[in-house]
This record gives structure tokens, C-alpha cells and sequence, in this order.
């Protein structure tokens, strides 16, 4: 049914696995849209790294400098490789997507050719995570333009009928995500930025939960701007990624100033480095980086496809059992083949803090809540959601436990009398 | 971890039978408080008596949550209604005191009633801030009234003691 | 002479020293103000977290969740600690020095309190760290306001006669350094800030020098913001932070939008959470945080008062050192109780690359440059500098590697015919 | 790591006795480079011939920096002037390469001259972009120069090869 072979084994590469939880329950990780779990290599790298080869980069001139440059950049190439990027200069470390979306929207504010101001509009969805709707409220006030929304289809999709009346002369930055972190949808990103382009628009993808589950390529995306987070993709917190077309990242005013960022800095003013480093002002996040690059170098070695393929087949899975749980209300898209491993439903009945303390009781780590994405939650009606997420260490029986778990949820909430359990 | 301990029958019963659920009429005060983390919400008025020493007269809620807070919405209701303000933020503090110990604290079942089930909530760290958001929007609400500040129903307050 | 007790033993917490570099020399590391080298037990802390407790924080209800998130506010109870803060919610992890100077410059463009505009003025001094000056000349340059400078005497101290003149009724930021890492210089943070605060100017101090090596009391030092950088502290790269009094953090208006960062979203506004969260958008640098906490407890445990006074007495040997080395040029105080531990000397006659490259050969990492102070070095006439700096591991023996190291210097580049190597 | 490899006669001879030093007229185009990580500079001139296939008539330099960038604009001025600008981009490019080759490109003495003293740079990768800002700063005039460009004596260029 398309698993990794060897699941076994490859569950062995990640240490937290193995990890008892209160009451002598094995650790069944269903949070890995909200953070993925290390493979031993990851860690080992960092490990390395603050052991024998600790130094600040670019600006150290000694061997230990030489060594910690050598590895952050050689990480920027795996990133660049591993996205499709034409040129590695494209690659800009950030320290999560938060970061890399507000770098856009945070510039677009200062005078250059992309800046937005009164009278122009902006594009994004009502699917969007927060870091993807925040920063485009901030900049639209601040400036006078106009935020726009795509609406979504009863079956969690962008709700495309509507295009023509979005994207328009008066669009000047459409951002959408690639994947959808509640509702699973993969959304036409191509076809989107296509409409985009056509009005001159700029195009800005979030695939932060693209980049742990799809092939990327960012030039077939269609995109100006790709950003995505370490930590998601079985790498280190603290570091994410922002990719753009050179044009576009030269055009781009500086964000953050500071070291590293300059070509010369007088009292009278400064001129800036040629990207990348434009935009890594500080000290970068270097042994974060170099874990993000062994943590792709990791998900590219198991190959993304096969990845992909797992992902489909254990959402496929998760789907069907979750189809048995009686009154149970799946958000989005119902084909697993259409959508990502992402599965937020709704138990009427109990709230899905109770859901999730009661599977947390038996081991089952999922998340409650609004997923950091309210507006979705608005549009269908709901508070709150729990959400399971799968990833390439998810087994079947995980799915069972849950399955079991919620089945479990409802006779002790009394909702299924016949089999009530208190 | 015992979920029986977190779900007390006497929290399962204030969750299927709130008590003073619904807003009411008269109020001094009413607050809006959210958990940033999951979208709870309560909304939360407080009518307090003139006196020189105020009392508690009347508070009623609309929560939208799980269990453990429209239970320990319906049990502050039933604790503080006709108290004394000052006697009712006592034990405001000793609820708190209770949530924050980690499973250390006694409860007294004395001045807390009906609360002391919520004993088991202390030892589910992530739980612990869904039964403090309707005791937090109800310090906010009385020291607002206590300060004679209006009543400003449509304007959503920051929520202070989110996310500890 | 006030060095550290045990420093052999002090030593072995930190596997890099053992290093062994090209043609078998020993690592002398003579680059910590670049960044500091990191022991164990930070190491460790990672590591364990990694592999056993790893989670999203605060939105995660799970275990796991829990255990992150208890961790990672329990940083932010070390640091508060560390440096004396009032309240540990005005305790912000950022993702280094840099984005902390940023996120204030960069906020005071929008409208709010201390909005800075056309008219107002923003007083820095002439010996800052490029991420002290870019991020407000973005901001002047951006709002109109001016920007103007502290100029510097001779001997590398403020120029303190010109106060009256600079910080006037017009000045609404004052942003300073509290230990040069160029000069060496420690300034009169507090007695500049009273001065600061009688015209009601905003008060920012760059400690990323300073947390390292000083007993840091925020609210003494007189400052209304304060930030360093973890990597200087022997802390993971990829983590900050930034203090601010409790009015102007609330004061401020947003800095990145996004998750975390949010009271409630809705399609026509969204609300803010209260500080610190209100400015740590997206997955803060969770596995880093945690382990700065464990680097600020590893110096705390040491004690700042033993550190501060280790870092002395080298200074002084290292002054003293230096000055046997004919024609060399120490810039900034001379006296060793006046400053901190970074020391930049020009040797006439030998670029300072040339310099270094001459060091690392024998093990010694030293780092040449502008350090990110290119006004600092136009004002002393060099370009560049050779720049030594130590930190609490280093040892009178690492000094005497470092004069021997630039007598052969000299002599490897013919100025000193007697001895010449070649 | 040898530092005799690193600092070979030739180039600590050009270092001491650099050739063409000194800003000259005429030029066809200025540049000023800079490396951001140390603050050198460069600022270098250039003058093509009229022709079809133009050659290098001159370039002339000011460079504060250390000894191997100092020596490198040194060999450059040597090497390219009176060569064709085709023939010299070769020589470039050639000179790029071992640079880059981490120590195992062999120089090939007879088009790099004097230049292939650098080679033990190439081993020192902290200085490769020290030996690299004269060859930079001179191609990026070049291709100013034959795209017909005005001279830009103020104007500081940025630095498109700084910090690889
Ligand atoms: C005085 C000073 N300020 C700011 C910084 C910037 O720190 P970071 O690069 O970690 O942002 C540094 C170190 O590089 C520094 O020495
Ligand atoms: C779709 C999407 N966008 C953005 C983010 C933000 O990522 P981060 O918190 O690492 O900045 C997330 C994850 O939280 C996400 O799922």
C-alpha cells in the first residue's frame, strides 16, 4: 500500500520513539505537522559540529572558521538541491517560515518596485496558517492596501470560481499555502501563480508543510518566494528557509541590519552584500543549519517520493478508520491521493481538548485546538479541531491505536451507551 | 496519568449541567478572555453590590470550551456568588495556588466546595490553563468594577494570563 | 592574579579545546568575542532534549508538549534570573543579537507612543557593532529622523563632552553598546541613560559584550531594552534575547506576525497576546533556548563575579604581553580594569590576514578584520585589526602562545632583520 | 597548513614591489571593490583598445589590503595587460579555477605566470577570496568596459563575489 519498506528499521533512526510515557505507554507521535521528530544523524551532526568544529562563519579567518563556513555553506547547497533551486545564492537561512513571511511582507512596506501601497491589493486564502494571514494584515494597514481572500469549497479546497474577481490589476501579491496544515488540501500552486503573473503580481508559497511531504521543485511551483522550516523537515528548530528568484531578492529592501548583511557601512550610509547575505543579518543560525542540511540529506536519501507515497497510504489509512468512528466530521478533502497527512476532525460530543487528554492517557500524542488557523476553523463552524498528522516513521498500528483511542473517547464521554466504560 | 483523577463525576456534572450559564442582566463589567493556544473562549459578567465592602451578586457566563472549563466556569459561579469580593478573590488565589502546584498542594475543601475536584487537573500541566481562563476573565471583570470602570461589552480584552 | 580555580579541570567541560589542528597543534582559541566555545553540559542538554522530550511548545497538550514547553519557559526563568529582570515575561527569545536591535528600530518606524519621525532625532556612538548602526539608519533614513553619533577619544571612551549637545529634547532613542568588541571599551551605560531618560529618550543597550563577561543587573544598568546574543554566552547559535521594561514592550507595536504571537485572528483583525509571546512569531528556537539556559546556569554556577575577574587578569597579561612586541598598537583602554577582553592591535608592517593566517598555522585562532565596526576602525585611521579575546577557559599559557606567535610574525615578515626566520 | 606554501617568494616579492600600482589615466572604467568580512578594497581602473577584438591596454589599481590580495593585483596587471580581453578572460577563469580547486588543480605555468605562486592560497580557504578581489573587481570593469559603460569613478560597486 506504498509504506517505506523496512518501517522498523528506519523508526530505530529516531531515538524519541522508544520513549515510555506516563503509565508504561509507548510514544504514538501523531503531532508531525506541529513538529517532526530527529533522526539520529541529525543530532549527531550538531553534536559534531559544537564539538570539533565550533566557530562564527564568514568572519572568522583560522581553521576552526574555515570548517564551520565550509559546513554552513555546504548546507545551503544541500537546501538549494534539495528545492530545485537554480542557484544557491537564492538560498536564504532564516529562523522558521514565520520569519521568511514577514521578510516579504516586512519589506514590501519601504519604497523599491514591489512595494504595496494605497490602492493595491493583496491576495491570500482563508486556509492560510497564522504566520501566513498576520504579516499581510500588518502590511496591508501599515500601507493603505487592501487584504483579499480566496474562500474555500465546502470540501475544504480554495474555491477557485472567484479568481477573476481577485486577482486583478490592482493585485500585487498573491501568498498562498502550498499545503494546508488543517485541512490537508494541496493547493494548485502552479496554476495559481500563473493568474498571478498574468497581472504582475508577486507570488509567495508557504510550504512548510509542503517541504516535509512533497517533491519540491520551486521553479516548477511557478513562485517568486518559497519558504519553508527546519524543524517540520526533520531538522533543528531555530531555522528556516526563504527561497526567491534573484531579481525579486534584489529588489527586495533589506530587512534586518546588521553584520554580515553589508558591504560597507560608513556613518554617512551603507551598501548592502549581494544575496543571500542581504538577508542574514547576525549570526546566522549555524549549527542549526547544518543539522536542517543532514536532516535533508536524510529525507532525500529515503527519497521524497517514497516519502510522499507513505504519507498518502497512511493518510489513506487513518481516513478509512476514521470513517468508522460514529458522528466523527473529517475537515477537508476526503481522497488521500488529493491532500497531505494532515487530518483535523471533529468528535461532536467532546471538545478536542478532552479528545486529546484522553489519548494522551494511552500514549497518543495529537493536537487541539485552532492549529493556527482560526479563519478555517471560522468558515467551517468550528471552535476548535483535533488534528492527527502522520510522517515518515508513522506505522498502521499507530492508526489503530488511535482509531482504538477515539473509539475509547467516546464510551468514556458516554456517547456510545451500549459499550459505556464508567 | 488517571484520566478518572482529571474527570472527576463532580467536573463531568458542573460540564453536562452548567450552572448560571447564559449572560445575564444587570452587570458592571463584562470581559472577553480567549486561550490563544486552542481558541477557547469565555465571555463573563460581574455585578457587584454598592457597598462600601462589595459583594459578589451576580455572574454569568457564555463559554465556548472543553469540559474542564465550562466546569470550572459553572463551580466559580457557585463558589463566588454572594460572597464578599474579598473573600471571593481568597479564593480565587487558593484555586490558583491549587492549579499551579503541580499536584503538590492540598486543596481546602473548606473554601473551595465543589473546586477541590479540579485537584487532578494540576498534574496535566496543558490542561491546568483551560480551568484558569473563566477564574482569570472574573478577576479581570471584578477588579475592573472595583476600579468603577464602564462596562465595555464589545471590545475583546487581552487575555493576561494566557499561555503560562 | 584572579584567575579561575581549576582551569585545567574547567577546561576538559569543553571538547573543543582538545582539538587538534593541521601540522598537530593544539587549538589556542583566541576568538571567543566572535563567538565562545561551548561546554558539555550544553551539549548534553540539547541532545537529551532531542531525544526524548522533543515537541512543539505551548500549542502542543500532549506529553511531550508539555515537557517542551515546561523546558523552554524554564529558559526563560534562567535568563530573567541572569540578568535581574523584573518580570520573566519581559524576557523575549529572539534569534540573536541582531534581530533584538532590529525588532526595536524596525518597530519604532509604525505609528505608537515612541514612533520616531521626521524631527526626531536617534543617538548612537561611533564604536558600535554594525547590527547597532544599520538597523537605525534603516529607520532614520526610512522616517526622516536624523541620526547622530558619540564620537570617541583617543584612548577608544566615549566622547562624554559633547552629551549636551547630541541628547537634547529632539533625541527619542539613545541605542549604545555596554562593552565595545572592538575597543575593549565598557561604557557608562546607566550614567548615559539618566541623561537619556531627563529628555524622555527610549534607552537600548547592545550586552552582547557585556553578558558574557559582566554580573548583568538590567534594571540598574538604567537601559529600557537590552539584548545579547546566546552564541557569546557558550550557548547554542540561532537563539537571543531581548529584555524590555513591561510599558515600552506593550508600547510597541507588532514586530512579526504569525502563530504564537496571537491573542485571536479573524479575517478583519487580530489581536495580540500579551509579552513576551507577543513578539516570538512562529516556533520560537526551542532546543536552542534550552540550551542557553543550561550555558547561563553553567556561568552562573561558575559565578560573573570569578568570570569577570578571570577575563581581567588575562587582559592584563595579554596587555602586558603585547606591549613587549616593538611597534604594536593596542586600540582602546590600555588599563586593564576598564574594559573587556577583546583586544584590537595593529602591527605595523603586517596586514592583519596575514597576521592570522600566520597564528592559525601554529593552532591560534585570532580573528582580523573590521569586527563589524568599520566606523570604529575609520575613526582610529586602520582598516582593519588583528583581534585577540578570551574568555573564562583561557589560560595565561594561551596568551604567551599568542606573543610568541607574533614575535615569529614579525620576524617570518622580515621586520625584525636580527631574528629573521627566512 | 605551510606557510611557506602560502607566502612564496614571488608573492611576497610583488607584495613588497607591486607593479602598475597607482591610479592612471586614461581608463575606460573605475570599479571599487570591497571584501565585507575584512573591509579591503579595491578600486581599479581599466582601458580597452578601440578594436573589433579590443585588447588590454591598461589597467591600473589602489588596493588597501593584505599581502596576498596586494600581490595578486600585482601578477594581474602583469598578465592581462596587452593581452587580448578574450585571451586574459581565459587566463581568469584559469586563475578562478585554481582558487577554487581546494589545492588539487594543477596551475598551468605557461598561461598563469607568476600566478602560479598562488597555488598553495588555494589550501587556505580564508584567503582565497583575498587572492580573488583584484581578479574580481578587474573582470567586473572589463565587462563594464566592452558593454561600452562610462567610467564611474564614485559610484562604489558592489562586491558580487564577496563572501563564497
Ligand atoms: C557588540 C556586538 N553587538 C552585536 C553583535 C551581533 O550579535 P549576533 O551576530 O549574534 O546578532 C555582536 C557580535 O557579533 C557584538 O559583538
Ligand atoms: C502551513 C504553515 N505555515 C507556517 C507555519 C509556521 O512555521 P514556524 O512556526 O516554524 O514559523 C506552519 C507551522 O506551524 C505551518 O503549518
Amino acid at each position: 500500500m506504498g509504506l517505506l519498506p523496512d518501517l522498523d528499521l528506519l523508526r530505530l533512526d529516531f531515538p524519541i520513539l522508544n520513549r515510555e510515557l506516563a503509565g508504561g505507554h509507548a510514544l504514538v507521535y501523531l503531532d508531525s505537522a506541529n513538529t517532526s521528530q530527529k533522526p539520529q544523524v541529525v543530532i549527531d551532526t550538531m553534536v559534531d559540529h559544537l564539538e570539533r568544529h565550533n566557530a562564527n562563519v564568514a568572519r572568522a579567518m583560522h581553521q576552526l572558521g574555515a570548517e564551520s563556513s565550509a559546513a554552513f555553506e555546504a548546507a545551503r547547497d544541500i537546501v538549494a538541491a534539495f528545492i530545485k533551486a537554480p542557484s544557491r545564492d537564492e538560498v536564504i537561512f532564516t529562523k522558521n517560515a514565520s520569519e521568511g513571511l514577514n521578510l516579504v511582507a516586512n519589506t514590501l512596506a519601504w519604497p523599491g518596485e514591489w512595494a504595496v501601497g494605497v490602492g493595491d491589493e493583496v491576495v491570500i486564502t482563508e486556509m492560510e496558517h497564522h504566520s501566513n494571514i498576520v504579516p499581510w494584515q500588518l502590511l496591508t494597514q501599515r500601507t493603505g492596501a487592501r487584504l483579499r481572500w480566496f474562500g474555500l469549497t465546502e470540501d475544504g479546497r480554495l474555491d477557485l470560481s472567484t479568481v477573476d474577481d481577485l486577482i486583478t490589476e490592482r493585485t500585487k501579491v498573491v501568498s498562498l499555502t502550498w499545503v494546508s496544515n488543517m485541512l490537508g488540501t494541496i493547493n494548485p500552486v502552479a496554476e495559481i501563480a500563473r493568474r498571478a503573473h498574468e497581472v504582475g503580481a508577486l507570488v509567495v508559497v508557504d510550504a512548510s508543510q509542503a517541504a516535509p511531504q512533497l517533491p519540491l521543485d520551486v521553479v516548477a511551483s511557478g513562485a517568486d518566494v518559497v519558504v519553508f522550516t527546519g524543524h517540520k523537515t526533520v531538522g533543528p528548530t531555530g531555522v528556516g528557509v526563504l527561497w526567491g528568484r534573484r531579481e525579486i531578492l534584489e529588489a527586495l529592501p533589506p530587512f534586518l541590519g546588521g553584520g554580515e548583511m553589508i558591504e560597507t557601512v560608513t556613518m554617512e550610509r551603507s551598501t548592502y552584500a549581494p544575496i543571500p547575505h542581504k538577508f542574514e543579518a547576525g549570526t546566522p543560525p549555524i549549527v542549526e543549519a547544518i543539522g536542517l542540511g543532514a536532516a535533508l540529506e536524510y529525507l532525500s536519501h529515503i527519497g521524497m517520493d517514497a516519502i510522499h507515497a507513505h504519507e498518502q497510504a497512511i493518510t489513506a489509512y487513518a481516513l478509512e478508520g476514521l470513517a468508522t468512528i460514529p458522528g466523527i466530521r473529517v475537515l477537508g478533502p476526503l481522497d488521500a491521493s488529493q491532500r497531505g497527512g494532515a487530518i483535523a476532525f471533529d468528535l461532536p460530543g467532546v471538545h478536542p481538548h478532552d479528545v486529546a487528554t484522553v489519548l494522551d492517557t494511552r500514549g497518543i500524542a495529537v493536537r487541539a485546538g485552532h492549529h493556527c488557523a482560526k479563519p478555517a476553523h471560522a468558515r467551517f463552524g468550528v471552535q476548535s479541531t483535533t488534528r492527527m498528522s502522520s510522517y515518515l516513521y508513522t506505522t498502521p498500528a499507530e492508526i489503530d491505536a488511535l482509531i482504538e483511542g477515539l473509539a475509547f473517547t467516546r464510551s468514556y464521554f458516554g456517547l456510545d451507551p451500549v459499550t459505556a466504560a464508567r | 496519568m488517571d484520566l478518572d483523577a482529571l474527570y472527576q463525576q463532580i467536573i463531568l456534572d458542573h460540564y453536562r449541567s452548567p450552572q448560571h450559564a447564559g449572560l445575564r442582566e444587570p452587570f458592571d463589567v463584562e470581559v472577553h478572555h480567549v486561550n490563544p493556544t486552542c481558541g477557547d473562549e469565555v465571555t463573563l459578567r460581574v455585578k457587584l453590590s454598592d457597598d462600601a465592602e462589595p459583594v459578589v451578586r451576580d455572574v454569568s457566563y457564555a463559554a465556548l470550551g472543553c469540559s474542564i472549563s465550562q466546569a470550572a466556569a459553572s463551580v466559580l459561579t457557585e463558589l463566588v456568588i454572594g460572597k464578599p469580593v474579598a473573600q471571593a478573590l481568597v479564593v480565587q488565589q487558593e484555586f490558583l495556588a491549587l492549579m499551579q502546584g503541580r499536584g503538590t498542594v492540598v486543596a481546602d475543601e473548606e473554601s473551595l466546595g465543589d473546586a477541590v475536584a479540579f485537584a487532578g487537573v494540576a498534574k496535566f500541566p496543558s490542561r491546568v490553563k483551560c480551568a484558569l481562563l473563566p477564574w482569570m476573565a472574573w478577576k479581570d471583570a471584578t477588579s475592573s468594577a472595583m476600579n468603577g470602570q464602564p462596562a465595555h461589552p464589545n471590545s475583546p480584552k487581552e487575555n493576561h494570563h494566557a499561555r503560562r
